[in-house]
């Protein structure tokens, strides 16, 4: 029996249970079938390549998401099963120790290890914003990421700045792409994300050498390529023109669509109306509160968790002044029209059978 | 030559003659709201020209009505709106060149009767007539109005008459049809109810009208009388579109109707004569007038509900009616003339297109003075002949003097044998003898 | 008022994929039985109306197999009659259903155990007798 | 910028940039055009039942006699593509929450396959609507640059709102905001090109109505 299964059988997960796992996550990353099978044997198989997990501007929501499931899920325990060769969060290490063991795993796995982030890059004065044992995240990043063999980038912070880079973004918060040109490198944006797509970008890049197929925003496509809109249990009403008018009334209670309550589900990207949260129980739209767009980049200067897509995003303020300047204009063109109409008529020469011919003709 | 000797050069010309300046400088007073509102609603949907026969008979763009307007528009840009001036500042428009008005002489002349049929079916509303006529204003004045109706309006204001008919001729007509009714035909009679007006047209070509009024008027048992001073109904000024002009014209028989004290000035069967006088007349004049302007239509109508006349028998055949543009679809003497030939045709047959949507006989506006546009006129008339070949009649009855004779001119081309008869003729033909008030008087 | 209680609309069925379904397992069946290996459709990625896919699994029928696994939550396996294809539904600790495939097989991959896991319960086997002593 | 910020930007500043726009053009060119004035008729009206601006507003819009039969395309395609746009952007439920966000009033919208079906149709009727304009000889001698300028500007909204439903060729996101755009432009260029008859042809119908109603002939 091989190390994984070893350790998966020590946490009283059966062969077949984990390979039912994989069929799963090959179902939810739409491979065929037969990829599952695949999958299982290639993590069975795996050398335990190493991560490193560093955390940045952070609120390690992202971490919670994928260690603190209800019970020891796969996806923690595949994890756990991966070497986790530093963690702050979670190791037991501190101090110099900690360090050293950075230092340690970055350079026994040169050109291996799977680095994944958390967080966004603050680049504000010169990165000071947030430090770890003196260096910024900006120069850490910096020394670590050229060794890695790919990248993750867990969370919208990490992927696209999240909340540090909301405006007014006093830290200089900006995603790790913005700093990481040249690595592989795959964004799990959400707010947190959900477990199940870390696990099957690493299952897949374990199982086939590579990242998955990645969209323009360097999301897997497999998880990220249909809006929550289009998979909403909701969206019949949505069709039907039936929405919630408030959160108590009782459109909400027979369930009707949250468009009208701010629901972001329309341009938010992701798989929670699929693939839910919490062992596949339930998403936001399912409790009854519309999608907030977590997962999309700027979605917290979105225009308002609140404010229908269609509604404008912010106050109107230049439509009275708009009028005013308007009415302006055109009581200056009147004026100025009714001076010109007033010179002709007042230039008028009245007009006889003289001059229905041209005056000059004749003369030159 | 310094800018003030320039100026005052400018202003010389401007004054004097016709000239591009003083075109531009009309235009800008008569382009008011309505004007500004039409060019600005315009989609270029083309409609339009689905109702002009010079373009349906032609089947040449160019004679579709807005674009008839062009110069008119562009005047109304550059001068009266915002976005213009500031092209205008920055040289991207052209100022409009005499060249240009020239060219556009045949659009707005030759190939316009300002029937109105546009006005009526443009989707926006535009009244494109109404933008003709003010066009014309500027055309004239550019010295760009047709050679024809320039000389007809120089007659008119300085003969009398468009066609150059003095008073005598109308004397002499007078007699004959004294002699043919036996009737007496009042002259200058102050205090009589109507004073009748004639065209050119009638005196020279249809002398037969007088005699018919004489006898409805005498039948009816109504005070007449015709003006040695003014007699003339017509308006060449209306026509060539110089309001200044149309205004002498008018202010003729105004003055003399007020003289004589007359109560209704009756227009005679011609239709721009009566749209000149009954609704461009006060407005040229600037007051409402201290008397009725009435077509002859609408007199014989009213004195058919008041029972002052009758008629007995009918015309052989099948007659229809064509209906003046002027009179009706610009005029709005709708239903007087399909009473009236309920009472002389057994078979009254409609054109398919008729009331205020008739189709114009091609001549009016002045065309039919305008030499030029002869071809065009003929050509025009194929949509008149259709209508006419469809309906299928074999008596073509209107009641405007200048369609009647574009309208034989017309069949003559086109080698239709159809007569071509004024409706107050008609009448006057059936009218029943034994009318009661006579009876009355005799007794 | 529970989820439950929540009206969501049923679609008409649309049978163009479930068709598609059908046939697409004719062509695995008969590979199963020229080459011995099979395949598997997985349902969770066909765009099937849940009218569609009751109407797939009303059309394959119930065969005389169930088979219960428990691993990681219930998943139930059962053959369909048309023998040779088993209908899989893997389900979670909380008993949502995550996978649902269509199997092409003798005997489903997983349910016959794996060489190591014998030889471990022959370990297990031994050990007991030898605590039983 | 991002997706997500373009649409913000669109529904945002840009929103108020183009009904700023909008109505600074609205206002200045009514006042501009109505102000121009013109002189009372002296002539004293005869007095006929439907003869007035008002019914002209109205009658206006069913084509005269005759008429139909000589450009049916100019009138089934102005109908549709009319209705067709009426429906959409007013009935249309995420139109509707603009216009009661923007308003305060707002209505009961049609359903989404409704929209669909109606946009399709619509956005055929233009396309109907321009060929008629460059294969008919008099739309095709009347038009000018903007004439199909304005086609674009009109086209575009309808078209992009399509796509952006449908998810056709770009992600939502991108496709709503550009949908919001176009629709921006055509809003703020409203004023100022012959889109503008959406307002004067109320005041050319009446004027036209009146003008002839005091002659006693109902246009």
């Amino acid at each position: 029996m091989n190390e994984l299964q070893e350790r998966l059988a020590w946490r009283g997960i059966s062969r077949r249970g984990f390979l039912k796992y994989c069929t799963m996550l090959a179902s939810l990353m739409a491979l065929p079938p037969a990829a599952g099978q695949a999958m299982a044997e290639a993590l069975a198989r795996a050398r335990r390549p190493a991560v490193i997990w560093l955390p940045f501007q952070e609120c390690t929501g992202c971490l919670e998401s994928i260690t603190r499931s209800h019970t020891p899920t796969i996806e923690g325990l595949i994890f756990d099963a991966l070497s986790l060769d530093y963690s702050e969060t979670l190791m037991a290490a501190a101090g110099h120790q900690a360090e050293q063991a950075l230092k340690r795993a970055v350079e026994d796995n040169a050109g291996r290890f799977i680095l994944v982030i958390d967080g966004s890059v603050p680049t504000g004065l010169n990165g000071a914003y947030s430090c770890i044992a003196g260096r910024s995240n900006l120069d850490l990043l910096r020394e670590v990421a050229p060794k890695a063999a790919v990248v993750i980038a867990m969370g919208s912070c990490a992927a696209f700045g999240g909340i540090p880079a909301a405006r007014p973004n006093p830290t200089g918060a900006v995603a790790i792409s913005e700093i990481v040109r040249d690595k592989p490198l795959v964004n799990i944006p959400g707010c947190p994300p959900i477990p199940v797509v870390m696990t099957g970008v690493i299952a897949h890049y374990l199982t086939f050498g590579s990242l998955p197929e990645l969209d323009r925003l360097r999301r897997p496509r497999a998880f990220y390529g249909e809006t929550i809109h289009d998979r909403c249990y909701r969206r019949p009403f949505y069709d039907r023109g039936l929405f919630a008018k408030s959160f108590d009334d009782e459109g909400a209670r027979q369930g009707w669509c949250l468009f009208e309550l701010g629901c972001k589900g329309p341009v938010t990207y992701n798989a929670c109306a699929h693939v839910k949260w919490n062992d596949h129980t339930s998403f936001p739209i399912e409790s009854g509160h519309g999608c907030i767009g977590c997962s999309e980049p700027g979605f917290w200067d979105a225009g308002g968790f609140y404010r229908p897509l269609s509604a404008p995003a912010g106050p109107l303020k230049l439509a009275a002044g708009a009028v005013a300047a308007g009415a302006a204009v055109g009581v200056a063109v009147a004026i100025a029209n009714r001076a010109r109409k007033g010179a002709a008529r007042a230039a008028h020469v009245t007009a006889t059978v003289a001059d229905l011919e041209k005056a000059d003709g004749g003369e030159r | 030559m310094s800018s003030t000797a320039l100026q005052a050069h400018n202003s010389t010309r401007a004054t004097r003659g016709a000239s591009l300046e003083r075109a531009v400088e009309v235009l800008k007073e008569v382009i008011d709201a309505p004007i500004a509102s039409y060019f600005s609603s315009c989609v270029h949907c083309g409609l339009c020209a689905e109702a002009c026969l010079f373009y349906t008979e032609t089947g040449e763009p160019k004679y579709t009505p807005i674009h008839k307007l062009e110069p008119l528009r562009r005047v109304w840009e550059r001068e009266y709106t915002l976005l213009g001036r500031v092209k205008k500042w920055l040289g991207l428009s052209k100022p409009l060149t005499d060249e240009e008005l020239g060219a556009w002489r045949e659009l707005v002349y030759d190939s316009c009767t300002m029937c109105g049929r546009c006005s009526l079916v443009c989707p926006v509303g535009n009244d494109l007539v109404y933008m003709i006529r003010k066009l014309r204003e500027g055309m004239a004045l550019a010295g760009h109005a047709p050679p024809g109706v320039v000389a007809a309006t120089r007659r008119t204001v300085e003969i009398g008459s468009p066609m150059g008919i003095r008073w005598p001729a109308v004397a002499a007509q007078i007699k004959h049809v004294e002699a043919e009714t036996g009737l007496k035909v009042p002259i200058d009679q102050a205090g009589a109810e109507y004073m009748l007006l004639l065209s050119s047209m009638e005196i020279i070509n249809f002398p037969e009208y007088l005699s018919a009024i004489a006898r409805i008027m005498h039948v009816a048992g109504k005070t007449w009388t015709l003006c040695s001073e003014a007699f003339e109904a017509t308006n060449s000024g209306i026509q060539i579109g110089v309001s200044d002009i149309a205004r002498v014209i008018v202010a003729r028989v105004v003055n003399a109707a007020e003289r004589l004290q007359v109560k209704t000035v009756v227009s005679p069967e011609c239709g721009h004569a009566y749209f000149a006088l009954r609704w461009d007349g006060p407005n040229l004049m600037g007051r409402p007038f201290g008397f009725e302007v009435k077509h002859v239509l609408e007199v014989l109508d009213e004195f058919r509900v008041q029972g002052l006349i009758r008629t007995e028998g009918f015309e052989e055949g099948r007659l229809t009616f064509h209906d003046p543009c002027q009179i009706v679809r610009r005029g709005g003497v709708i239903e007087p003339q399909r009473h009236l030939m309920q009472m002389i045709a057994r078979d009254f047959v409609e054109m398919d297109e008729t009331g205020k949507y008739n189709w114009c006989c091609g001549g009016g506006g002045g065309v039919s003075a305008n030499e030029e546009a002869e071809g065009l006129r003929l050509a025009a008339f194929k949509r008149k002949k259709a209508q006419l070949e469809a309906c299928g009649a074999q008596t073509l009855v209107t009641a405007c003097a200048n369609c009647r004779i574009v309208l034989e001119e017309g069949l003559e081309h086109y080698q239709m044998a159809l007569p071509v008869v004024g409706l107050t003729e008609l009448v006057a033909k059936h009218l029943a003898q034994d009318d009661g008030r006579r009876q009355d008087e005799e007794g | 008022m529970g989820l439950e209680a929540i009206p969501v609309v049923v679609e008409p069925a649309d049978l163009a994929a479930a068709r598609a379904v059908l046939r697409e397992l004719a062509v695995l069946v008969e590979r199963l039985l020229a080459t011995g290996e099979g395949g598997a459709i997985d349902l969770g990625v066909l765009p099937l109306t849940p009218a569609a896919r009751a109407w797939l699994i009303d059309r394959l029928g119930r065969g005389e197999v169930e088979i219960r696994l428990t691993a990681g939550g219930q998943s139930t396996i059962t053959e369909t009659g048309c023998a040779g294809v088993w209908w899989v539904r893997h389900g979670n600790e909380a008993g949502v259903v995550t996978s649902e495939l269509l199997e092409v097989a003798y005997v489903p991959g997983l349910v016959p155990v794996s060489r190591a896991e014998v030889e471990n319960g022959l370990q297990r086997l031994n050990s007991g007798l030898d605590g039983l002593n | 910028m991002n997706a997500l910020e373009f649409l913000a930007w669109v529904r945002g500043p840009g929103l108020d940039l183009a009904l700023a726009v909008f109505a600074l053009g609205v206002v200045w060119r009514l006042i501009e055009i109505y102000t121009l004035g013109r002189k009372p008729d002296l002539a004293p009206p005869r007095r006929v039942p439907a003869a007035s601006g008002w019914h002209t507003l109205w009658r206006r819009m069913l084509p005269p006699p005759g008429m139909f039969r000589r450009s049916p395309v100019s009138y089934v395609g102005g109908y549709v593509f009319h209705l067709g746009l009426a429906i959409v952007v007013f009935f249309f439920i995420p139109h509707i929450q603009l216009i009661k966000a923007l308003l305060g009033l707002s209505w009961p919208g049609l359903p989404s396959p409704v929209i669909d079906a109606v946009t399709v149709v619509t956005l055929a009727a233009m396309v109907v609507v321009l060929i008629d304009r460059v294969r008919r000889p008099v739309k095709r001698y009347l038009s000018t640059f903007e004439d199909y300028f304005v086609w674009v500007l009109t086209f575009l909204p309808v078209l992009t709102g399509y796509l952006a439903v449908k998810h056709l060729w770009l992600p939502y996101t991108t496709m709503l905001a550009l949908h919001i755009l176009s629709a921006e432009l055509l809003i703020a260029l409203l004023p100022f090109t012959k889109l503008f008859h959406a307002f004067t042809a109320w005041g050319s119908r009446w004027f036209n109505g009146e003008i002839n109603a005091r002659r006693g002939v109902p246009v």
